[in-house]
């Protein structure tokens, strides 16, 4: 296995070769597209050389084996690491996202698998950190103060629309909340402020049957408002269930893309632990 | 109603200052008066002793003692004290100016300097030509005591001080370095040590104080030059004992007790009569005096021998 | 075959079927001591409150003359500058940080104010905001090596404490500047030492910046974004940032307000001492003061928890306790002693009352 | 019905059958420089060293005299009490915590000692045990606020230190021991202040006991279970505790062993100053000392990284700049100035290098 | 619902009612037992007069929602937290464990959810954390050496059986490792030094399918040695593959211990999330 970064022509990549011509590539032109993205840490190349693609509206699962280098994926995307190489379209224009705030501004809202979360601060705090309201006039411009009981009213109705817990105090500490309350407040803050991609990584992880059913109904409704969404999971039945389309992802690169209704599970999981190759892929460059 | 009045020293961990507090007390215990102590935490603190300033005023203090740390600093607290009409004596080192407190008992730091000076010049005789003298003074912060010791001594050894407000801006050439000590034993090592690795033939050694002499003998003795002439300010018991045992060549002596005693007295008379303490003929202050005690007399240099030093030392 | 998965899915979680929608809920053991308890763990400042109240109580019983207007606002005016100092420890200290060079900020920014003035002519406005500039300045520059280089910040402010404390007296040559001086050619630079009389107590203008500073902050921290921002990026740095907070511009604009806030104190230095002193013991003891009183304040040393309220009771307490010590006479050693015993104290009630209402 | 279950995994784990065995592998970019980054990184003391060699070298070039034997033996006996002082800093601050108190608990000890002989006639060897007792006593009372009160190590030490070095001013009512009084009386307790003289250079004993220490202290943190319980305590607490460390008990220890150093510092104070003195600096500088050396040594202040031997080369590079700009001839002041450059500069040095070997 | 604790006689106790009647209930003693465990965190009741029992050689699952006091059980029996009320008995024997030390030494090891290792010390380090050897003869008993050879070979060994990982240098930081491989080591300390019980608490949430599977594999080879096992999850296909019986945990106490054999996962889910009752139990006391 090569795994030292070789530059090919882009017309030679194996952008899903005869796995694609089975129908997977869109003829709409993708909403995210990323090309040769590359991350070294130290001695680790956690992306080597990785495409990237999301058509609008649709649901992509991203799935691989541990170390796979999916987080590092995502948070290239979402401004979280800045790749070594490589380069990144949002809806045609190429953009390069140095901090999590320009890709929230460009409307990638992200669920990173460590929630990011201020365990001290209550959860309305949390769910408009860094976008906080002001209120209306004078003491919004001038004295900037926050507009607590908008934020609030916002948080709750958001809350509940998820229906996925019985919050009673909408200014409670995050740090009060067990496991799967605060993944559910993480999930609701990433699906009321996405705008053109939510993406989430590993939401159901820690969650029970009951909890993860419910984030599954919820990344239903955000692709019913249109928002396509990325999902990255360890658990087949879900992505199988859920997916439009699922990128494999092997050694640091995405090393086809599938549909659900195409292949099976074993087929996909043979894939992702290189038990065995998709038709027209090579391992080796 | 008793009279209770106020001694506010610059540390409370100096022996100088401990045994002005013990002279204190010892005499407002014989006239029934009520003393209360503060002291700065560190040298050079007078923010404390602004603070304390402030206590003592509120707790319907009659007099306050105070042995300013920034003589200039000072002063608007202290005019603060005397308008609400408190009688506020300097002790030890005057404020600047010094009609600023109602009266005032020191001795003059620059003078005790001097003398030490003078005589380390005197007892060099020729050789103070081309002597390599260490100064191990008090903090990097230079408060007054420090500069005005420092420069004295310098002014009589004959070295041109350039800022007579500044220590360390010289460029005789025998002037080896200067180094801070924080007035101890510890401080008085270290930094005769680096001096002796910067110039191993040192001769001289001025120190702030005779805990730093102490030190400075110390590391003298390590390095086998227990011959080099050391000299001192303050004249405590345990300083006067080094005179004589040779550690120290001569020191000036003077006298804290005398000081406190003097202005607990003027406190009281104050809170009986409302008479205030004059000042010694001719002099803008109450001068407690200072004389040099050596065992090694020399031509030109009125001082005192350690049997007399003995008798007149403090702590 | 996606059915299939449907399938497997549906094979167990057609259980979920009629699932309670509550998670567990549970009674609140109510009485008065736990209402008590829940009180103080809301209320960060509320155990520093406590404990001067009582500190109050009982030096006024031991102690004459220490309830009287004077004496109180003597006190007030005593922690004029420690409380400025810890607006800025705080601000500092909530980011996880700490600044040991707020004192020798402050004592070289008055420095500076008053050289300008004589040293250089430059009248007295201009003089104090160049000051407060460079204040600002120092502090900004601890927070750029602190949040671009990544340096911890106690050993950055722990160099730069070194660094400009030598400045100071390398640059003023050890010259006081004498009250009177001041007086008559720069009065500006005493501005904050003139004093309101209602009833002939003496309240310096001073006192009223410091609880000014207190207010005004304590509303930035909690009603902006900003505020917000402060504690989110003490209480987890990555999060913070993953969630779309700017840490490192947080951080240097902390660093920088502390610089300008140490600024302040010492151009009220100036006011309250009436000259201008480099050798200004709050250069040295000024970080250990203000932790003291941010720490008694029960704000957190790890970042992201208590309140600027909390840090002005702290001030208060160490004010209180050492006028009321110096007032009962003790020996200025033991105000030493016991003030640390406070310090232990204090946070172990603060410990205390969070274990048992946790 | 576990069938079930077993096809609804084996439906995909299927796929499992031939997977890679291996995870990805990367091939090492070879190279002398990458080699040296590995290397730098592996060793935690090696970037104090290279600081050390260095400047070394500079002071050597830029000082006639600092090349001389004499000058070098001074520079060791110099920074002995550090030295010392840093060993117990090192084990504290390995398990994330800070001792704010070393200094005072020193100079108290050393106080002990002294008067234990001279006020009470105890025989000096016995004056000396319960010094060294005492001390360990004060260090564990420090632990067990910190372990058994889960207080923050920060502020316990902070009022300890005041605590003790008011009651180290209280109970020696100010008095200094002389040297020649201890010379003549209680020889033993200046032990540590003699010297060996190879070739005529002198060197203390008290330079050979800092030696033994680091030495004694890096084989127990390196080769023990309980230096690895050091280790494991500041690098998470929790995690240590459920993976089998009594942590509360190793903190408590860890503090009690601190304060048996420091009161051994007390003792080779005596030696070397000759006099026991209740206001050495030690007592208010010794903890910013230390922890000086123990940063500049590369150990980080959030616990279980790092080497005692990198302290050990941290407060060699602060003697060799103290003597080295001395010799050169620089004022005290731009020393000072210049101790707070360095410090600022060896952690960005060590940053800047962690971050390249990454 | 009424959750305040009610001490009922024990012969009242739902100690799984009728579904134990279906033969769960073993004649053999106990291994581990536990009745009216009690937790409480302020105003949380996290255990609420928990019965458990595990039997000899069986591998016991423990599923329940979110915030159901799962791992707060597990951490009450194995010593990191100590209960507000309640016994514990081994083999027959009462225990109170106040540390985890003490319930190691009695040869309960366990695998917490957030795997406790210290970061920054080796894998040999962290697999023998608590129970160093020593080296033989003087340099161990007078000098306390560390037998670092020999930690290290067996911490290779117990490594490659695991087959979890290619790890090459057993010296490495645990911080170095990806999550996965994390997690591998942590199941291999447990597996290689459990003698009476192991305890794992979710040791695949964040594992990969092929290496989910692995630990599957790991734990029949620790129940062949006749260790029993007591596993928590929320994957429900793994527990009823693999568990001998499963309790039921909801809302602080064990609901009921079913056979896999004897219901569905469905019907497990919907016992476990309060959509329907096991027979015989009544939720109200
Ligand atoms: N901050 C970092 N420093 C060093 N190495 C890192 C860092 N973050 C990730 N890595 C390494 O990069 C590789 C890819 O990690 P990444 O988290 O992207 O994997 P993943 O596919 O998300 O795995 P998982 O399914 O376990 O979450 C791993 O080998 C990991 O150890
Ligand atoms: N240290 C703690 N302090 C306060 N509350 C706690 C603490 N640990 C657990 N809890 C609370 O106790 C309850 C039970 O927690 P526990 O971790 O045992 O649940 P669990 O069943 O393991 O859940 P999960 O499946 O999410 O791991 C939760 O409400 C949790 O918030
Ligand atoms: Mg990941
Ligand atoms: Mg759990």
């Amino acid at each position: 296995m090569d795994l030292l970064p070789h530059r090919r022509a882009d017309h030679l990549r194996r952008r899903c070769g005869p796995v694609d011509q089975k129908g997977v590539g869109m003829t709409q032109e993708p909403i995210l597209k990323a090309r040769g993205l590359t991350k070294r840490y130290g001695k680790v190349i956690a992306l080597n050389d990785c495409d990237f693609d999301l058509y609008p509206g649709e649901i992509l699962a991203v799935i691989g084996d541990n170390g796979a280098g999916k987080s590092t994926l995502i948070k290239a995307i979402s401004g979280a690491v800045v790749p070594d190489e490589g380069q990144i379209w949002l809806e045609g224009r190429e953009v390069s996202f140095k901090t999590p705030i320009e890709a929230r501004a460009a409307g990638i809202e992200t669920v990173y698998q460590t929630l990011a979360m201020s365990p001290a601060l209550s959860i309305a705090d949390n769910m408009f950190m860094g976008r906080e309201l002001r209120k209306p006039g004078i003491m919004g411009t001038l004295f900037r103060q926050l507009d607590r009981p908008r934020m609030e009213k916002f948080a709750r109705e958001k809350l509940n629309e998820l229906g996925l817990m019985t919050i009673q105090n909408i200014n409670q500490a995050v740090e009060t909340l067990s496991g799967g309350q605060r993944q559910g407040v993480a999930v609701a803050r990433a699906a009321a402020f996405g705008s053109k991609v939510v993406i989430l990584d590993e939401p159901t992880a820690a969650l029970g049957v009951k909890e993860s059913r419910r984030v599954l109904e919820l990344i239903r409704d955000v692709k019913n408002r249109g928002i396509p969404i990325i999902l990255i999971s360890h658990n087949m039945p879900h992505v199988f269930e859920i997916a439009d389309r699922i990128h494999i992802h092997r050694l640091g690169r995405r090393l086809c893309v599938i549909r659900p209704q195409d292949y099976t599970m074993s087929d996909a999981v043979a894939f992702m632990t290189g038990a065995r190759l998709p038709e027209g892929v090579t391992e080796a460059a | 109603e008793g009279v209770s009045a106020c001694l506010i020293t610059k540390t409370d961990t100096n022996p100088f200052f401990v045994k002005m507090k013990e002279g204190a007390e010892a005499k407002a215990a014989e006239l029934g008066v009520t003393l209360k102590s503060y002291a700065g935490k560190i040298d050079g603190d007078h923010e404390s002793q602004v603070a304390a300033i402030e206590a003592c005023v509120a707790d319907g203090a009659k007099g306050i003692l105070i042995t300013a740390s920034d003589t200039k600093a000072i002063v608007d607290s202290v005019k603060a004290a005397r308008d609400a009409g408190v009688l506020v004596i300097a002790l030890d080192t005057p404020l600047d100016p010094i009609d600023a407190a109602d009266a005032t008992f020191a001795t003059d730091n620059f003078q005790a300097g001097l003398l030490i000076g003078q005589w380390a010049r005197a007892t060099l005789g020729d050789a103070a030509a081309n002597a390599k003298i260490a100064m191990l003074d008090l903090a990097i912060s230079q408060p007054s005591v420090d500069v005005l010791r420092d420069q004295g001594f310098l002014t009589g050894f004959g070295i041109d001080t350039k800022d007579p407000n500044k220590w360390g801006d010289e460029d005789d050439p025998r002037i080896v370095g200067n180094e801070v000590t924080a007035g101890n034993e510890e401080g008085g090592l270290k930094a005769m040590e680096a001096l002796l690795a910067k110039d191993p033939d040192i001769n001289v050694v001025y120190t702030i104080n005779e805990p730093s002499a102490a030190g400075a003998y110390e590391a003298l003795k390590a390095a086998g030059k227990e011959g080099v002439l050391i000299v001192s300010v303050d004249g405590g018991c345990p300083g006067v004992k080094d005179v004589k045992d040779g550690v120290i060549g001569a020191t000036s002596q003077q006298y804290p007790l005398l000081m406190a005693a003097l202005g607990v007295e003027a406190i009281a008379r104050f809170a009986a009569d409302g008479t205030k303490p004059a000042p010694t003929e001719g002099k803008t202050f109450f001068d407690t005096g200072v004389a040099l005690v050596t065992d090694k007399p020399v031509e030109g240099v009125e001082s005192i021998d350690t049997a007399k030093g003995m008798e007149l030392c403090w702590g | 075959m996606s059915n299939d998965a449907k399938s497997v899915s549906s094979a167990y979680e057609a259980g979920l079927k009629g699932a309670a929608e509550t998670v567990a809920e549970f009674h609140e053991e109510q009485g008065a001591l736990k209402k008590l308890q829940h009180w103080l763990h809301q209320t960060p400042s509320a155990v520093p409150m406590i404990v001067l109240v009582v500190s109050v109580i009982v030096f006024g019983l031991l102690a004459d003359n220490f309830f009287k207007a004077t004496t109180l606002s003597t006190i007030l005016q005593q922690i004029a500058i420690v409380g400025i100092l810890g607006c800025a420890q705080t601000i500092v200290i909530l980011t996880a940080g700490i600044d040991l060079s707020v004192g020798a900020i402050a004592v070289f920014s008055s420095v500076l104010m008053g050289q300008m003035t004589f040293r250089y002519g430059i009248p007295a406005p201009a003089a104090i905001a160049i000051g407060l500039a460079l204040g600002s300045a120092m502090g900004a520059l601890n927070g750029f090596l602190i949040a671009r280089l990544k340096l911890p910040p106690f050993i950055v402010t722990l160099g730069t404490w070194q660094i400009l404390l030598a400045s100071n007296f390398i640059y003023s040559r050890n010259e006081t500047i004498r009250s009177s001086d001041i007086a008559e050619k720069a009065p500006a630079l005493q501005f904050w030492g003139q004093a309101i009389q209602p009833g002939g107590v003496k309240v310096l203008y001073a006192v009223f910046l410091m609880i000014a500073l207190v207010a005004i902050m304590a509303y930035v921290l909690r009603n902006t974004a900003w505020g917000r921002h402060v504690y989110a990026t003490g209480d987890d740095p990555d999060a913070a940032e993953l969630a779309g907070v700017p840490t490192k511009r947080v951080l240097i604009q902390v660093y920088a307000l502390a610089g300008l806030f140490c600024a302040i104190a010492g151009w009220v230095m100036i006011g309250r001492f009436g000259s201008v002193s480099p050798t200004a013991s709050t250069g040295q003891l000024g970080n250990i003061q203000s932790i003291t009183a941010v720490v008694i304040g029960g704000i957190s040393l790890f970042g992201g928890r208590g309140s600027i309220l909390g840090m002005f009771f702290g001030a208060l307490i160490v004010g209180v306790f050492e006028m009321g010590l110096r007032l009962v006479g003790t020996d200025p050693q033991w105000t030493f002693f016991l003030i640390g015993v406070l310090i232990i104290f204090a946070v172990a009630v603060d410990q205390w009352i969070r274990k048992v209402s946790a």
